[in-house]
């Protein structure tokens, strides 16, 4: 900023152009400022997952800000890169060759994030991914910037599969949305679903901002599924949770990490949400050692939007940043170097672990069902206590 | 027959002020990151121009321009030069400077279908996009040399658009909006159902490299650093260039005169012979071309394509630059693509409310100056009559 | 094929809220040439002015009949308002701009009222629960499910559209809308208040968007700041394809795209991702054939 | 009859929908005359300019332009056969400059080619003084000054310096037949008077112009044809010179039977 600032002058008076007063200069500080940078979605259909984000990631610097101890004053550059890749590039070029930005946390999208990491390989800045779960953000290359926190979409749809097998059931229908998302989960989803040896008896792709699924539905009827796999996220699900129930179809519906969050229960309304499954590669927060303060500190803050699914783990992945640029200081390829070493970092999602590709590869794939209009884990739930029974049981 | 009547030469010096102005405007408004100073300038420039306007600034640059099309251009390519020299290693704000100028050139040719001729299209989001994944398609496959590629990036969108030939040539106004419309919207839900093209999760493309002129390198100039998007600012600026001199000398000719003619009046055009569909398709195959090769270029130097790029949003982000600059006034496309392209960028301060103040200044600008920031002037041949 | 009933069905209702829609565009186009791209996002206005008027009811505990009613008029006033306001601010000043600027600014005012309820209502990004106010279940024909809610929204919509025609054709203010339709100056010379049909019509055609979003609600249960969008899109289609200015045109041409989208799907259920792009090559198609829309717009030009 | 005439129609009919607009129409314009097309409000008149321009299509009949059939040509075509005309409700080209505007008009004789435009600017220069002299004499013709405003966008000028370019544009193509749609419309009784002037001026210097007027005006018709045909319900209901004309009985009726 400092020498953006001074070249800017420079300009202006090369072409003398605006009499220009100087401003003040701020005035020194006690610690050594380190700029690091956010980007997630902040407008557009998927920003309250970029705005909880994004407010997750403002209180790891807050809190670490507030404490003493820390040697640097930290400053968070929050970008919009409005869940496209060619912004995604242009925002990621503007942190990437301010030399001011130690580290970055980017991207809720996969897609901007496959674009992206190109260029933070180029102008070498660590970052760590918050949310985006296609593999090849990290698979498809072996940069030593390129680090992920969330898990790839893989382990949910194994888990997932394997746990419909173990309650019997037989016969799926796969509906997602068009995106990379969708069509990346329907994809594992088939891929572990036939493995099991059920059968998929018809897969639909809608475009996430499709309202009407009735012709859709009027097929699905007639497939009779027993359970419904949805791959997308929560407004194309809970549209297809509602407008299930008006065509009378009661099969069982199963989603994943891209309905998990309160967003799904309120649009469906708990009487429709409920019984659905879910597979999230977090454990509850609240019950994960340092969660709960996480959620009281979250509301403390006084953020209106909720933290959504991913706030956690920009909350984590922005603290794994900090806690590096503390031991390594704030220098990119020193960071870089650091965040390689990462192994079993303790989080409130668990402990974090970094595999020779920068992917965390310890997340911990939780088994979820609402109940009560509140995802709850399988474990703890009535249902697998037997109490309440799934749709569609055999 | 009497001689034509004499002019005084016009002054040279407002043009020089002119051009200096217009690249201080540019690589302060590129650099300033604080949002006051931000804030300033802007009122700055746009006091500046008023004034310009309003005491006759405008006018006398513009005589001077026109009068002198050599000594324009010569200043250009200086300003050109001291705006590079000053970006030279800021990556952001070369690749905005490259941003901006492919998307005015796309807008040309936009100007040509729209303000000339006055085809609408509300597919040019499609019509880059064609050409981008030309690149991105024709450089897996490899062996061609990127000259080809980038080129048949234009080929590919022309053949594309021909296929909308007829519906464009048949229908007018609203009715052809549709059209063109419709084509946008199937255009991104086609490459999203599609999996030969990459589906939605996009492709990856390799930058430049022509004639051994490795665009990803930086480029190192007498102990200078330069950076590598130097290279793309330097090509989409020479094609930029290119276009608008060729522009300029389409409008101010018998072909300028019947397009106009054809926008204006077709039934009159007709009647005095002209082959209105010609032109139509002349119009409408230039604008792709530009739109496909400008695709072409932009897929290769952000080094990524998707869908989600090329979007009836972003076609209409591509009519409010031409309508914003002044429909039909190919120099009002470059403020008003800088504004356009920069102002979101620019307004990331105020992160989740950037559309909603995007869409409130293009409203406001709309009804304070329905004209757009540079009417469109009437053409006078004045100039190829007494040269 | 024992589906072809449900499939009929479901496109009767998506097509009776296409129509609806289509029906605001050419009422806007008549009058004033204009296209109002921002209808699209009325509705969606109106849709959130529904939803507010049924949890203001309901918190009263008022039966869920007022409920209904309350949806609608909440619904259709803010919208009439909405509309009557973007006519007299916005479209009026700018009516001798070139068609291109009023098509750009509408879709500005969109973008403005559709981010403006992201923002500013609360949770305003996340989908919305619309209520059921009308009665669950239905009964079954074959293989097919008549839902009870589906047949009453349709039959409401089809008569609004019956009484939107009755206003134009038989009252005294669809005869001045005609007039200034026809022609502005001749209007002014009989006497007719310009300045006060236009906000009018504008307030008339708005408010079927507020009607047709409070259906919306109703059917899919499910709303979002974001649905107009697409609903604008489909319903200028229709209204061009039917012929713009010509209500029957408009409402057929609503009909005919959801019955597009429910052939692709029904008869190539593996395709439904390329539902849209075989409906708009349909459109595409059905324009060249027909320039002017299939009930070709009134008036041919004068030489 | 002996000379073939420049333009023959035979059992003309344009048909909208139900309407009959032209109905079985034989009109012959002689070489070098000026042919009145006279009648009421909606006999046809307009509507047989349209057709023998090419912006209408004859639903039957035929038509001969010097001996040739144009019935299916094209406006282009008819164009490039030497028919230019103007219209009743003014088409200039208003945002455009008056030059550009009488410049439509000499369309066919300007090269076209991408080349000659765009890169052999010496040549289109060269081009673009020959026609500016001409048109500048042209104009000079109907008014001086508007000749010095040959650059002035058509939107600037008044009603009747609009109709001196638009037939300035329909003259500069050197047609065989022009064909003037109501030159008085939107006029003063006296600019219609110095228009009708400048007609005939023009006329008497280019020489064997061939002219067909349609019009409302009587003293114009009067004064500049050789000859008219009235129409009625698009019929030709009397054919002859216009003192013939305008007392027979026939004629009497149909006018007074509108008004």
């Amino acid at each position: 900023m400092v020498t953006m600032t001074k070249r800017t002058f420079a300009a202006l008076a090369t072409f003398t152009v605006l009499p220009l007063a100087f401003g003040s200069l701020d005035a020194a500080l006690a610690k050594d400022k380190v700029k690091i940078a956010f980007v997630g979605p902040l407008t557009g259909a998927l920003s309250p997952h970029g705005i909880g984000g994004r407010n997750s990631a403002e209180l790891a610097v807050k809190t670490m800000n507030a404490d003493p101890k820390t040697k640097y004053e930290y400053e968070l550059v929050v970008l919009d890169d409005e869940c496209k890749p060619n912004i995604g590039v242009q925002v990621v070029t503007k942190i990437a060759s301010d030399r001011s930005i130690v580290a970055a946390i980017p991207h809720y999208c996969s897609a901007t994030a496959i674009a992206t990491v190109d260029i933070f390989n180029r102008f070498k800045l660590p970052m760590v991914v918050w949310a985006a779960v296609l593999p090849e953000i990290t698979y498809a290359n072996k940069y030593p910037e390129v680090h992920r926190v969330s898990g790839i979409l893989i382990g949910q749809n194994r888990v997932g599969a394997a746990f419909m097998k173990e309650r019997g059931y037989k016969k799926f229908v796969s509906f997602a949305d068009s995106t990379d998302y969708g069509k990346s989960m329907n994809k594992y989803f088939t891929e572990f679903t036939k493995e099991n040896g059920n059968e998929i008896l018809g897969t639909f792709a809608v475009p996430p901002d499709q309202q009407d699924l009735s012709a859709e539905l009027t097929k699905i009827k007639e497939l009779n599924p027993e359970v419904i796999y949805f791959g997308g996220l929560t407004p194309l699900g809970a549209r297809l949770r509602t407008q299930m129930a008006k065509f009378g179809i009661t099969a069982q519906f199963e989603g994943n990490s891209g309905i998990m969050g309160d967003a799904f229960i309120n649009a469906a309304g708990p009487e429709l949400a409920e019984g659905t499954v879910t597979f999230f590669d977090s454990p509850p927060i609240s019950k994960m050692p340092g969660g709960k303060m996480f959620t009281d500190s979250y509301k403390a803050a006084g953020y209106t939007e909720p933290p959504e699914a991913y706030g956690p783990f920009a909350y984590i992945a922005t603290k794994l940043v900090i806690d590096t640029i503390e031991k390594a200081g704030p220098d990119r390829a020193k960071v870089t170097a650091a965040l390689g070493d990462v192994k079993d970092v303790p989080s409130i999602v668990g402990p974090i672990t970094f595999d020779d590709h920068g992917q965390n590869i310890t997340p911990l794939t939780t088994k979820y069902v609402v109940q009560d209009g509140k995802w709850t884990v399988w474990e703890d739930s009535e249902y697998a206590a037997g109490k309440r029974k799934l749709k569609n049981l055999p | 027959m009497s001689a034509l009547p004499s002019h005084k030469p016009a002054r040279v010096w407002p043009l020089i002020v002119a051009v200096a102005f217009a690249a201080a405007s540019l690589t302060t408004l590129v650099l300033i990151e604080n949002q006051k100073l931000l804030g300033l300038t802007l009122a700055g420039i746009a006091a500046l121009c008023f004034a310009a306007a309003r005491f006759g600034g405008v006018a006398a640059t513009e005589a001077a321009a026109s009068e002198n099309p050599w000594l324009l251009r010569g200043l250009v390519l200086i300003a050109a030069m001291a705006v590079l020299f000053v970006l030279r290693d800021d990556n952001f704000g070369l690749l905005m400077v490259a941003t901006v100028l492919i998307y005015a050139t796309v807008c040309i040719g936009l100007t040509i279908q729209m303000g000339y001729t006055g085809l609408t299209n509300f597919a040019a989001a499609a019509f880059v996009g064609t050409g981008g994944y030309t690149a991105a398609m024709l450089g897996q496959k490899g062996g061609l040399p990127d000259i080809v590629v980038l080129i048949s990036g234009g080929l590919i969108a022309v053949f594309i658009g021909s296929l909308l030939i007829l519906p464009v040539l048949r229908t007018r106004g609203h009715y052809a909006a549709l059209t063109t419309l419709a084509f946008g919207v199937m255009f991104t839900v086609f490459l999203d159902a599609n999996e030969l093209l990459g589906g939605p999760q996009g492709l990856k493309i390799p930058g430049i490299n022509l004639f051994g002129w490795d665009f990803s390198d930086d480029l190192h100039i007498a102990g200078y650093t330069f950076s590598f998007y130097v290279n793309y600012v330097i090509l989409t600026g020479a094609v930029t260039a290119l276009t608008m001199v060729l522009t300029g000398l389409l409008d101010r000719s018998w072909i300028g005169v019947w397009l106009d003619v054809v926008r204006l009046d077709e039934t009159a055009a007709s009647v005095f012979g002209l082959k209105v569909g010609r032109w139509k398709v002349l119009a409408f195959t230039l604008g792709n071309f530009l739109a496909g090769l400008m695709g072409a270029i932009y897929a290769k130097m952000t080094g990524f394509i998707a869908p989600s790029n090329f979007t009836f949003g972003d076609s209409l982000v591509m009519v409010s630059i031409v309508i914003l600059g002044g429909i039909g006034n190919r120099w009002g496309v470059l403020p008003a693509a800088l504004i356009v392209v920069l102002l979101p960028e620019k307004l990331q301060f105020i992160q989740e409310y950037r559309l909603l103040l995007y869409a409130l200044v293009v409203i406001v600008i709309l009804v304070v100056q329905p004209d757009g920031l540079v009417a469109r002037r009437v053409r006078t041949l004045r100039m190829e009559a007494r040269s | 094929m024992g589906t072809i009933g449900q499939h009929l069905l479901n496109g009767m209702m998506q097509g009776t809220i296409y129509g609806l829609v289509a029906m605001g565009f050419t009422i806007f186009f008549g009058v004033m040439n204009v296209i109002k791209f921002s209808h699209g996002d009325v509705l969606t206005v109106g849709a959130f002015a529904a939803l507010v008027a049924v949890w203001a009811t309901s918190a009263l505990g008022m039966p869920v009949y007022v409920q209904f009613i309350a949806a609608f008029i909440a619904a259709m006033i803010l919208t009439a308002v909405v509309g009557a306001g973007i006519s007299h601010f916005l479209i009026m000043p700018l009516r001798n701009a070139p068609p291109l600027n009023m098509l750009l600014m509408t879709m500005m005012v969109g973008t403005l009222l559709r981010e403006a309820i992201r923002l500013f209502f609360p949770n305003g990004t996340n989908p919305q629960r619309f209520p059921e106010l009308l009665p669950a279940g239905g009964f079954s024909l074959g293989r097919s499910f008549f839902r009870f809610d589906a047949l009453i929204l349709i039959v409401a919509g089809v008569a609004s559209i019956g009484v939107v025609y009755w206003i134009i054709n038989r009252t005294k203010f669809g005869l001045a809308m005609r007039a200034v339709a026809e022609d502005v100056e001749t209007a002014r010379t009989m006497g007719i208040n310009f300045a006060r049909v236009i906000p009018l019509t504008f307030a008339l055609g708005s408010l079927t968007a507020g009607f047709a979003g409070t259906i919306y609600g109703l059917y899919y249960s499910e709303i979002n700041y974001g649905m107009g969008l697409l609903l604008a899109v489909i319903g200028f289609t229709a209204a061009i394809v039917g012929g713009l200015g010509n209500i029957w045109g408009a409402i057929i041409g609503g009909y005919l795209f959801a019955g597009l989208q429910t052939l692709v799907v029904a008869a190539m259920p593996s395709m439904s991702d390329y539902k849209n792009v075989f409906a708009f090559v349909l459109i595409i198609v059905l324009i060249t054939w027909r320039p002017t829309g299939l009930l070709a717009e009134r008036g041919s030009e004068r030489v | 009859m002996t000379a073939p005439a420049l333009l023959e129609s035979r059992g003309l009919t344009v048909r909208f929908g139900g309407l009959l607009a032209l109905n079985a129409l034989d009109i012959d314009v002689r070489h070098g005359e000026v042919l009145g097309l006279i009648g009421p409000n909606g006999s046809g008149k307009t509507t047989f300019l349209n057709v023998i321009s090419g912006v209408y299509s004859a639903s039957a009949g035929s038509i001969r332009l010097d001996g040739a059939d144009i019935t299916t040509a094209s406006a282009q075509h008819l164009s490039a056969s030497g028919l230019a005309r103007t219209f009743q409700r003014s088409r200039l080209c208003l945002p455009l400059s008056v030059f550009d505007n009488i410049v439509l008009g000499a369309q066919k004789r300007l090269n076209s080619g991408l080349w000659h435009n765009l890169i052999q600017r010496k040549a289109l220069a060269a081009e673009v003084r020959a026609i500016a002299a001409e048109a500048r004499e042209l104009l000079y013709v109907f008014n001086p000054t508007l000749a010095d405003k040959l650059y002035d966008p058509a939107i600037s000028l008044g009603m009747i310096d609009r109709r001196r370019v638009e037939i300035c544009r329909a003259l500069i193509g050197k047609p065989k037949l022009v064909l003037l749609d109501e030159p008085s419309a939107g006029m003063t009784h006296d600019e219609t008077d110095q228009v009708v002037d400048e007609i005939l001026g023009i006329r008497k210097s280019l020489g064997g112009l061939t002219i067909i007027i349609v019009e409302h005006e009587m003293g114009l018709i009067e004064r500049v044809t050789d000859r008219c045909v009235v129409l009625n319900y698009g019929k030709k209901i009397c054919e002859g010179k216009f003192r013939d004309v305008a007392s027979d009985p026939v004629v009497r009726e149909a006018y007074l039977g509108q008004s």
